[in-house]
């Protein structure tokens, strides 16, 4: 109770100063907040990184396993992303079974690393019909300021791209964790970017005040060949045909930047 | 999208004889269900769907109610035999994800501020799925909101576009979704011209995007006399058991 | 509350009628419904059929999987029978995992088919004590408005005796759905009748304002034989002696019309 | 009912030596449990089962209170190691059917519109099953309840009539239970001559159903008498108890 | 609430009786209540035992299946072992899936048996790699009323000591519970001793009143060598260093009587 | 404790060069996480350690309010990534277990009198995982609390000892304690000389028991110097940025 009436105050404050131009932390409408990544964070995962967006700080970890492929792609590796929206980063948070909306965050997440098809699943087959590697994403936020899809989506991206397959013995039947393979198969680095509409305005990068104000919400997940791959518009509010037309040019135009930035840390 | 590989058009027209901006064969129901507040059938292509309305009604637990309008809930459901391999009970991810946004795709038509403390239950339920069950049963949740005779802006219709072999058509079916390059399903409100529901999987250029989503809203609008259609069927029902019942009062 | 209150009054205003011998719907009291039977209804499902029994509607879905047998019946194959109350069929029903009072439902609907062995459990096997059919029964009530046991039922057998096996694939080790190897093979068509008991009076096919009105119910499940092959009583309430044994006969009197009717429609 | 075959009768005697109407062995000791409100300890054949009962005390969650009666709630359980194969911890599908029927079959005999807004929870746990542990542990909980001191017009009580090589026999055991053509569980009060619990598995002709519902209701009237002397005994223990210590008092 | 007030008056009558030195049943502070051993109180159980330790009882049931190995113990058999603690032994249990408390009392237990290394694991062996026998133990308290733990670890330990491990049928893949391979190897009789602080006081074998009233806990398991293997300590009080190292000595003092009562009754 | 075998001491030192009575290095950091009342960041040998306080804030659900006092809550989690084999997401019950003393160790401290009707929630997460980690998580937790504001007589500290090839040495790593032969990690309040949490697997005498006490809280001692420092640098950090804002008033 007490915490909505915070957030209808903050609200305000948040429309008031963007009907004169301004977000409350000084940024352009389109200005996103730097973006930090540490590499390889978890010794003891196969991929991991750290990823800061301003104050929004995003652990990412891939681990590998081993097992039966699905019925109907006999020749490929699997791959899940999981989010833990855990109150260790908000206390908004719950513990318990994921929710709704961490289950729409997990697959947005997971949706543009797998349309832009940046890991080569057919790679991933060890024999066929028999044992594929499994790829396990997950994504621990520890600090929530706003905008955990594009921070997630370069952690896990990141994380991918320095993720090393360790060897699987076919002797013992099991992965020898100390020796690798070599590097997970990548050939994409898809780039997530979000934006809030809040009134008629449009923000890129939320920060969790704007989040929390807003009425909906746009992701678009661009891939190299600057096409959209993914797209997810969140919220209660509505968007206008024009206005998506404009974010996806702004997405695909911002884009490339942060593409650069994964991969020279990786 | 996915592998497999089939001739998907011949000739400029698709497998099943469709132009590429025609949506399949539909055909709603309103008022299907006895024991709902509100309720609609639909068949869509190859898609079965049921759905229910019930409420407004007293919102539990109690922590979710609201006392400045109604919740909208809404949950989206897989029958455990309307596809090939019997699904699981329990809700997946897939079923999480869909009930969120079709949730959201309803909230800004409906007056919810006019009933404080409550919740309005939408269950849909696929009974026969063959590519693009969430727009069907977001088109007839629609008509089931209506027909329970919550009050609303204008309908939310639905509809998706999607590419297949390079070119962008409207509302792909079974084969044209497994085999396909990419799939945009949207939700839509004709009277304001905006976007309630809109996600999107495969690989567009921005210009295949804009033309897509074009042609998702055409695609809309088609859903959209059907829904009206359905509630005026309805309509004309009660009116003739009306006219019927009442013809000694009407002479009057 | 107010729900409760309204089902007060109506269950008065139920016992009432009866007590002068009628029924809120005009029916005597041991007269059933009009049962509506449309097998097939669902294309993807190897068996299916949508029933209307009055105004209320069912529709029940055969899926055919493969596993491996139980250990102790090794050359068998399995069945399973569930209901789902769906909050899509009355507003009483709500979502979550199964409470007792459904999977009683299940289970009494179960029983029938089973105990009449009505599906030739080893035709279904086909490696003994490897791979073995699965026969997956769902039933989906659209709209309950009274004895969902005896739709279900009727639903569920027609479903099995329109179901068609996939072949299986031993090259490719997996269920061929393109092509079948015959149909389900079945040997019985059992019936289920379902009496409630409301005060001293006791009516057949209960209209849900008599199933909310009973004090208890009995359900008496007739196989091809004319025997009695699964029973249930339900509710707090109790049936003395001779009122059982009048209604076993009623049911076994009543039963072949219903077999004909689900045999004519498979 | 199954398949496995074995010889199950013999010179009209079954292969423990019973007589078609005979009951197997039973015990029965009502208090058995300290922390209970009343408790029951129960051997029957090879079946020992262990019944609790707390209340009536305040209903939990609260919506399940009700203004005019304790609510029954019934927990069936059988013990991980009570079977061959060890039971998964969680109820499974039989555990909450039969904990359904059950509380059912027990509402009828308690005055519950004695304590509105309460809760009488009965709890039963299968130590070990030998065929017959439902009826077992209703014919238990009835006896905690009253040890309870639950205000009851009657005792429930209990057992199972079935049928074996085409002859209608009382409470099966293990081998006549896996090998029979029939099983007729029942729930009984002899008060009033009335059934509250009934179910049935397999093949009997409307004969030979009645039949064997008569010969359960013999059996029902057998274990009543052990119900009864357990209460019996448990009194007369306390009696003894009374007499000891009121020794001075009662000479006034 | 009402039995909150009811206990919080216990505990001041439990304080102020040990503050005279006395226990409210009379016994003295380190006085264990007497021990009664049933083995083989389950029949159909591979191995089992009925425990009463003054008026708290507890049965515990050991049952053999099989299963593979955990990939990095390929040799070995599994033991696990859970306590439920049923509505049927306390008015304070409540069914549902187990919470902190259940799950700290069953790996307490399991704990002495697994670090004492009782059961020779390699014997459990039935094909490297492939199949082994697992160990399940199941403790049902029948009647709480106080030190579950240490009347739970005499019953288990029994139990596991009269175990006979069925014959595995290598033909028919499963096993054999008509026959049995030998004893359950065995190697050690680990023994609990848990001691309740209340205040300053320290008393062994708490009854129910005192576990109700105490404000710290501590378990000390045991083994054959008079060495500890396993301790732990529960409640949101503390313990003076010196007060654990006299507990120490107290429990390898008091364990070999135990030992021996539970050996003689195997 | 387990079975690999491999030298791990030589000439009186450890594997990775320490002494056996010192422990592995650590860094906290409070104050780490902004959405939180109270947070640290702990690395101590190869374990990372987030923890995160909230509260003291309205406790849920209601019937486990006190009107006497805060409660305190912990949550112990392994991310599936900290450890070789992904970790399943719910909480396994080696983390109740933990949960469960951790939050016991903590309450000795807590003035929770001050805070009725409220809930202190911890949640600590081990991002890598390498032995002890739940004293990590309890002496992160600590300084989280701390850091909070939540008024405490004294932070809580928390350290294991062990033994391996027969010798009593603190602060296991994960090779030794994977091959030791005993782990003994406790907590421990510093100004009161008391322990709040004990837990041990292994085998030790009697003898050895004491001293692997004593040494685990020297080893505790060595994480409260640690974990004042952490708190002090907080401190440090707002004091100079309140010199800079404040200069002119500071004049005064």
């Amino acid at each position: 109770m007490t915490d909505d009436l915070i957030w209808d105050v903050k609200k305000d404050r948040v429309l008031r100063e963007l009907k004169k131009g301004k977000r409350l932390d000084g940024r352009e409408k389109k200005e996103e907040r730097e973006i930090e990544i540490t590499p390889n964070y978890i010794d003891r995962a196969e991929g991991s990184a750290m990823v800061k967006l301003g104050d929004t700080r995003v652990v990412a970890g891939v681990k590998i396993g081993t097992g039966t492929p699905y019925p109907d792609s006999p020749e490929e590796g699997t791959l899940m992303t999981s989010i833990e929206l855990s109150p260790v980063s908000s206390p908004g948070f719950e513990t318990g079974p994921p929710r709704e909306k961490t289950v729409e965050l997990s697959r947005v997440i997971d949706r543009g690393i797998r349309e832009s098809e940046m890991v080569d699943m057919e790679e991933l087959c060890i024999e066929p019909g028999e044992k594929v590697y499994n790829v396990f994403i997950d994504i621990f936020p520890l600090d929530h300021d706003g905008n955990l899809i594009d921070a997630s989506a370069i952690a896990a991206v990141n994380a991918l791209k320095n993720t090393k397959l360790p060897v699987y013995d076919k002797e013992e039947e099991k992965l020898n964790r100390e020796e690798h393979a070599g590097p997970l198969p990548t050939q994409d680095t898809p780039v997530a970017k979000t934006f809030s509409k809040l009134g008629d305005e449009v923000v890129l990068d939320p920060q969790i005040d704007e989040e929390k104000a807003q009425d909906a919400r746009l992701t678009i997940y661009v891939n190299k060949k600057d096409n959209v791959c993914a797209s997810q518009k969140g919220g209660t509010g509505a968007f206008k045909r024009e206005e998506i037309n404009k974010l996806i040019e702004e997405a695909v135009e911002k884009a490339p930047e942060t593409r650069k930035k994964i991969e020279e840390n990786s | 999208m996915a592998k497999k590989t089939k001739k998907l058009m011949k000739k400029g027209k698709r497998l099943d004889g469709r132009k590429p901006d025609e949506i399949r064969p539909i055909k709603i129901k309103a008022g299907y269900t006895k024991r709902a507040d509100g309720s609609a059938y639909l068949e869509w292509g190859g898609n079965k769907v049921a759905a229910s309305v019930h409420g407004p009604r007293t919102c539990y637990p109690q922590h979710e109610r609201s006392p400045y309008k109604a919740r909208i809930k809404y949950k989206y459901k897989l029958a455990p035999f309307s596809v090939d391999e019997r699904t699981h009970p329990a809700p997946s991810r897939r079923d999480k994800e869909i009930s969120k946004v079709s949730a959201e795709a309803l909230e800004e038509v409906v007056f919810t501020q006019y009933f404080p403390e409550t919740t309005i239950d939408i269950y849909t339920t696929i009974l026969q799925a063959a590519a693009g069950t969430r727009v069907a049963a977001l088109s007839a949740a629609s008509v089931a909101l209506a027909d329970a005779g919550i009050p609303m802006k204008d309908l939310v219709t639905a509809c998706a576009a999607g590419k297949i072999e390079g070119k962008v058509v409207l509302d792909l079916d079974q084969d044209e979704d497994q085999m396909g390059q990419a799939d945009l399903p949207i939700a839509y409100i004709p009277h304001s011209d905006e976007i309630t529901l809109m996600q999107m999987d495969g690989d567009l250029t921005t210009e295949e995007y804009k033309e897509a989503l074009d042609l998702a809203v055409d695609g809309c609008m088609q859903v959209y006399e059907e829904q009206k259609n359905a509630l005026k069927d309805k309509y004309k029902h009660l009116e003739e058991d009306n006219t019927g019942k009442n013809t000694e009062e009407d002479k009057k």
